[in-house]
């Protein structure tokens, strides 16, 4: 059940991501794409779980640290950036 | 304990949902990625609260620091114009991330002498090949954007076969492996596959078509963590995974047909390898003295200034600010048209103009210019080619036949700032500069309109 | 973890309606309304479990025939009034 | 077995979520619903595999044959203007069906002599307390909008401190039962006190604003379906019912937005009821024979309809398509102005113009035509009376003051065609009737119409 639900909860995002991103102006293309590559450092929950499940010091547990680095500087420097960017789209409407 | 983490995760995931539904609105996108990043926030505390947090708090403090500091150092470091690199670097970072956190699962199950069940395995293996793919492929085109690894497509001899070869054997072993999940080295045989498909993959595309390659990946990566949250069943993995796999392939889409080009001719690549047909233009370019354009410019009563690639390499932008309030003082109406692809990333020239502190209101779109063209007195056209070039309206042979441009070629006057007869990203030649009222001002754009400026300056 | 995920289904169906709805011209929504209308006799379903789950003439068992009647009703009624409202418009776009 | 079910599930909500999608569309809409009515079928089917359908097949396929052939002739039987209080009873046997299958859930639950946790409890209580408001909301919906039960609001007395203690009642007795489940009493009167709630909080709404209070109630039957999704854990239930219950409430909101009035304000009830304020119409109405409106509409070039509310009561939408035939052969131009909430409907004129065949062309909405309405010879009101009193433009203390309307007084010539000095569904005065340029046509607006064409053909 845990896994049908996860692949009904797989489908439904898939559709609201589509539908969130109709007719996006060409001007933030950019932005959203840098945007969205920070969410996708959402893998950092994984790889905070992959570090901490293990004691000793196996090749899990190392990947696991090499995973949480990438996958914050992936969110931090993602959400910097494009935070960033807008706030150059911002000072323009003043 | 479980549920509190869970019901934070459905609030992390409502956060994305909003945060990426206000990203896609100019008003509120600042907002919308703050917002996300709340999100993110909620997801990693929750995560935290858990779990074996007290045998591995060194581990884990240490590297949400290191990644920290790495990230934020190079947001803050980087130049505007390099941007688009830095994230399809990042993005590669995420993808290798989903590759570890999948290979550490596996490894973790192997090592515990049990055996993952084939859906897990088959989940497995697609995190660590599209993490992989992400990976590698986006640290090449990070590398083409900024000039690394040189922006011409590479093309070489049965290439395509080459990556169909790569992609069957994926395919090979990837249903191999679902049915044979204790074997260590048929997985590591495919992540190395999938890093030396990422690899080749992006190599026959042209450094111009990186934008719309990286949000490819970018989706990719979404997909990534998407497949590694079905490997560790975590729903927020697969939900926030799979909102950006979504809402990156639409945005890929989106993308394309603002150039006119289909996705798959995007990807099988070669884009401005060769320099395609079309007609040779005709006649000369006439080039024009400094003196000359003052003088034009002194009398033009209606000016729009027609911004590309070059102005993004001569980093001209205050300049051509400058020069355009000097114009307004003069008493011209002074707009500035921005193309959708102009540049090398979708919205380049609208952030560089936002950088000079172009008001919001003189930056027009094409669509709102070109019906009126013909009553503009000069048009200046600063370091752009391909979004000008008439072909696109008349030469059905051009590679850039349909693509919507911006009508310089009606207004009455053309003065093109360009430093020689360099060709634009799509590498054919351009009618306008050879045009009856097209006047060349040859040398860096920078430069040019310094030397414009001074003289209204003089005078 | 079941509740949980079907919780997030629900929300996520939930932002999914409301991003398919935006902008729907009037002349549909009378017809829009018939038609989701209709995919609310989903409860046809629990409605169908319910008939089936008991084997003695509970009163469990009555209340599901009950609904199963109403739900039936409910949606072949609505889909096709739908369709019939719906054809009404085609024809006039001939 | 398990799997496949829940693999056509998720198939069937995949169907719902394009179906709805479609549905917003003129073009794809009734595809759009053929896919939703798959879905369901998929969903049905799928979930008669498994279960114990041996053992119940009489109950399950007698259940279905009685259901589908009451729904199918009720749906084949009705008029084209009995559509909307036919939706709403479907919409309340919805709603009983949801409340069954909550109730047959816990009653299964207790006659094993066990007691629900308390979150099922509580979506038990959800569903019943949903679906009991569906219910008799919908009913009473569905007779006012028949007319069965009369139009106007009802008001009484302390009327919402009433519906008030009823809501308090519901939710203290909630709350009792989710802490002693067992309490069977106290469900059943929660089930009488919900629906209780259905009929008296529809009770003080109007008539004319029963399609939102449909569309609402609409969207709660969703929401209960959802809830005995919760009940059954069943996922299809959960989604499906969501969709509906979101999709719907926007859609709500879309409409009243459509009408210039809030939700709350539609809820809480008394429109109509009491004719409000408003200056009183200066002048006096002139009526017209039939002769005078015959000879002005033969030399007229230019006409427009105005179809309202009366037109439905009086069945005149063929010969007033017969009428409009007649002036565009005389050499007319002919349109059909439909206002968004003319009728008690939305799209209420435009299936009845549909029905009589009226081209796409002719139709045409109020932004098109009210800039040019001063070149209008003749407006035909043919029982219209809100969507055109100019009150709403002019007179700040009206009550539909900021409804956007169609400005036939601005057209040379106004006939209207109504019975007598009744006023509309607002209940106010229209000074549209004094003015003049108006001509009274008292009278069936069939009748009067059939007069007219049949003085067109002796001539
Ligand atoms: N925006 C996007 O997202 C995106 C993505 C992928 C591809 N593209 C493609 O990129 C192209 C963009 O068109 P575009 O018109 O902006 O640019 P372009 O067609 O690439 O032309 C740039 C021009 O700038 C001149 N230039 C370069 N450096 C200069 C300098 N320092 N000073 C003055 N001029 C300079 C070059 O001529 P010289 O060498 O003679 O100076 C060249 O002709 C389109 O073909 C588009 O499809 C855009
Ligand atoms: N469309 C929707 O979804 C919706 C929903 C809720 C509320 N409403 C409200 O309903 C109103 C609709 O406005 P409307 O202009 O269409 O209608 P209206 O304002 O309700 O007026 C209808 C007029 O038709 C006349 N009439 C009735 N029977 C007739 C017959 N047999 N022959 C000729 N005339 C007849 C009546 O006058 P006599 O009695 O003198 O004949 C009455 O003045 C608006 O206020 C709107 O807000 C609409």
């Amino acid at each position: 059940m845990t896994l049908i639900l996860l692949i009904f909860v797989f489908v439904l995002a898939a559709f609201l991501g589509f539908e969130l991103i109709s007719k996006v102006p060409s001007q933030l293309h950019t932005p959203l794409m840098s945007g969205s590559n920070a969410i996708s450092g959402i893998t950092i929950v994984g790889a905070l779980i992959a570090t901490m499940v293990d004691e000793s010091g196996t090749l899990s547990k190392y990947l696991g640290l090499a995973a949480l680095i990438l996958a914050t500087i992936n969110v931090v420097g993602g959400y910097l950036v494009t935070d960033r960017m807008l706030a150059m789209f911002k000072r323009k409407e003043k | 304990m479980e549920t509190i983490i869970n019901i934070a995760y459905i609030a992390a995931a409502i956060f994305f949902i909003y945060g990426i539904k206000m990203l896609g609105r100019p008003e509120t996108a600042r907002q919308g990625n703050r917002v996300s990043a709340v999100g993110m926030l909620i997801a990693v505390v929750a995560t935290l609260i858990n779990q074996h947090i007290f045998d591995s708090w060194i581990w884990v403090v240490g590297g949400l620091l290191i990644g920290a500091a790495i990230g934020a150092v190079a947001a803050q470091r980087v130049q505007m114009t390099g941007m688009p690199e830095l994230v399809a670097l990042f993005n590669g970072f995420g993808g290798l991330a989903s590759l570890f956190v999948g290979w550490a699962e596996y490894d973790r199950i192997i090592s515990e002498s049990l055996a993952p069940a084939a859906f897990t395995a088959a989940v497995i293996y697609l995190a660590v090949l599209i993490g992989g793919v992400t990976f590698t492929g986006s640290v090449y085109a990070w590398g083409k954007l900024s000039g690394k690894l040189g922006g011409p497509p590479i093309l070489f001899p049965g290439q395509r076969l080459f990556n169909g070869a790569l992609v069957a054997g994926i395919v090979l072993f990837g249903v191999w492996f679902v049915f044979n999940p204790p074997l260590y080295l048929i997985f590591l045989l495919g992540v190395v596959l999938s890093l030396l498909l990422g690899f080749f993959g992006v190599m026959p595309i042209g450094g111009g078509d990186m934008p719309v390659v990286v949000s490819l990946l970018n989706s990719f990566s979404g997909l990534a963590a998407s497949a590694a949250g079905f490997v560790i069943e975590n729903n927020v993995l697969v939900v926030a995974g799979c909102l950006v796999g979504a809402s990156g392939l639409i945005l890929t889409v989106i993308m394309c047909k603002a150039m006119n080009r289909t996705l798959t001719n995007v990807l099988l690549g070669g884009f401005g390898a060769t320099v395609s047909g079309g007609q040779q233009a005709e006649g000369e370019m006439k080039a024009a003295t400094i003196d000359d354009a003052y003088f034009v410019l002194e009398s033009a009563r209606n000016v729009v200034f027609v911004p590309g690639y070059g102005m993004a390499v001569a980093q001209a932008q205050h300049v051509v600010k400058e020069l355009g309030n000097i114009l307004e003082e003069n008493g011209a109406e002074v707009r500035y048209v921005v193309h959708p692809v102009a540049g090398r990333m979708p919205g380049h020239m609208n952030v560089l103009l936002a950088e000079a502190d172009v008001a919001y209101e003189q930056l027009v779109e094409m669509g709102d210019v070109n019906p009126t063209m013909n009553q503009v007195d000069v048009a200046i056209i600063i370091g752009a080619n391909d979004v000008v070039n008439p072909a696109a309206l008349t030469d059905e042979s051009s590679p850039i036949y349909g693509m919507p441009i911006i009508k310089a070629h009606e207004a009455r006057t053309v003065y093109a700032l360009k430093r020689g007869r360099g060709r634009g990203f799509s590498g054919i030649e351009n009618a306008l500069f050879f045009r009856e009222n097209t006047r060349m001002l040859f040398g860096d754009a920078k430069q040019t309109i310094s030397q414009l400026v001074a003289h209204f300056k003089e005078n």
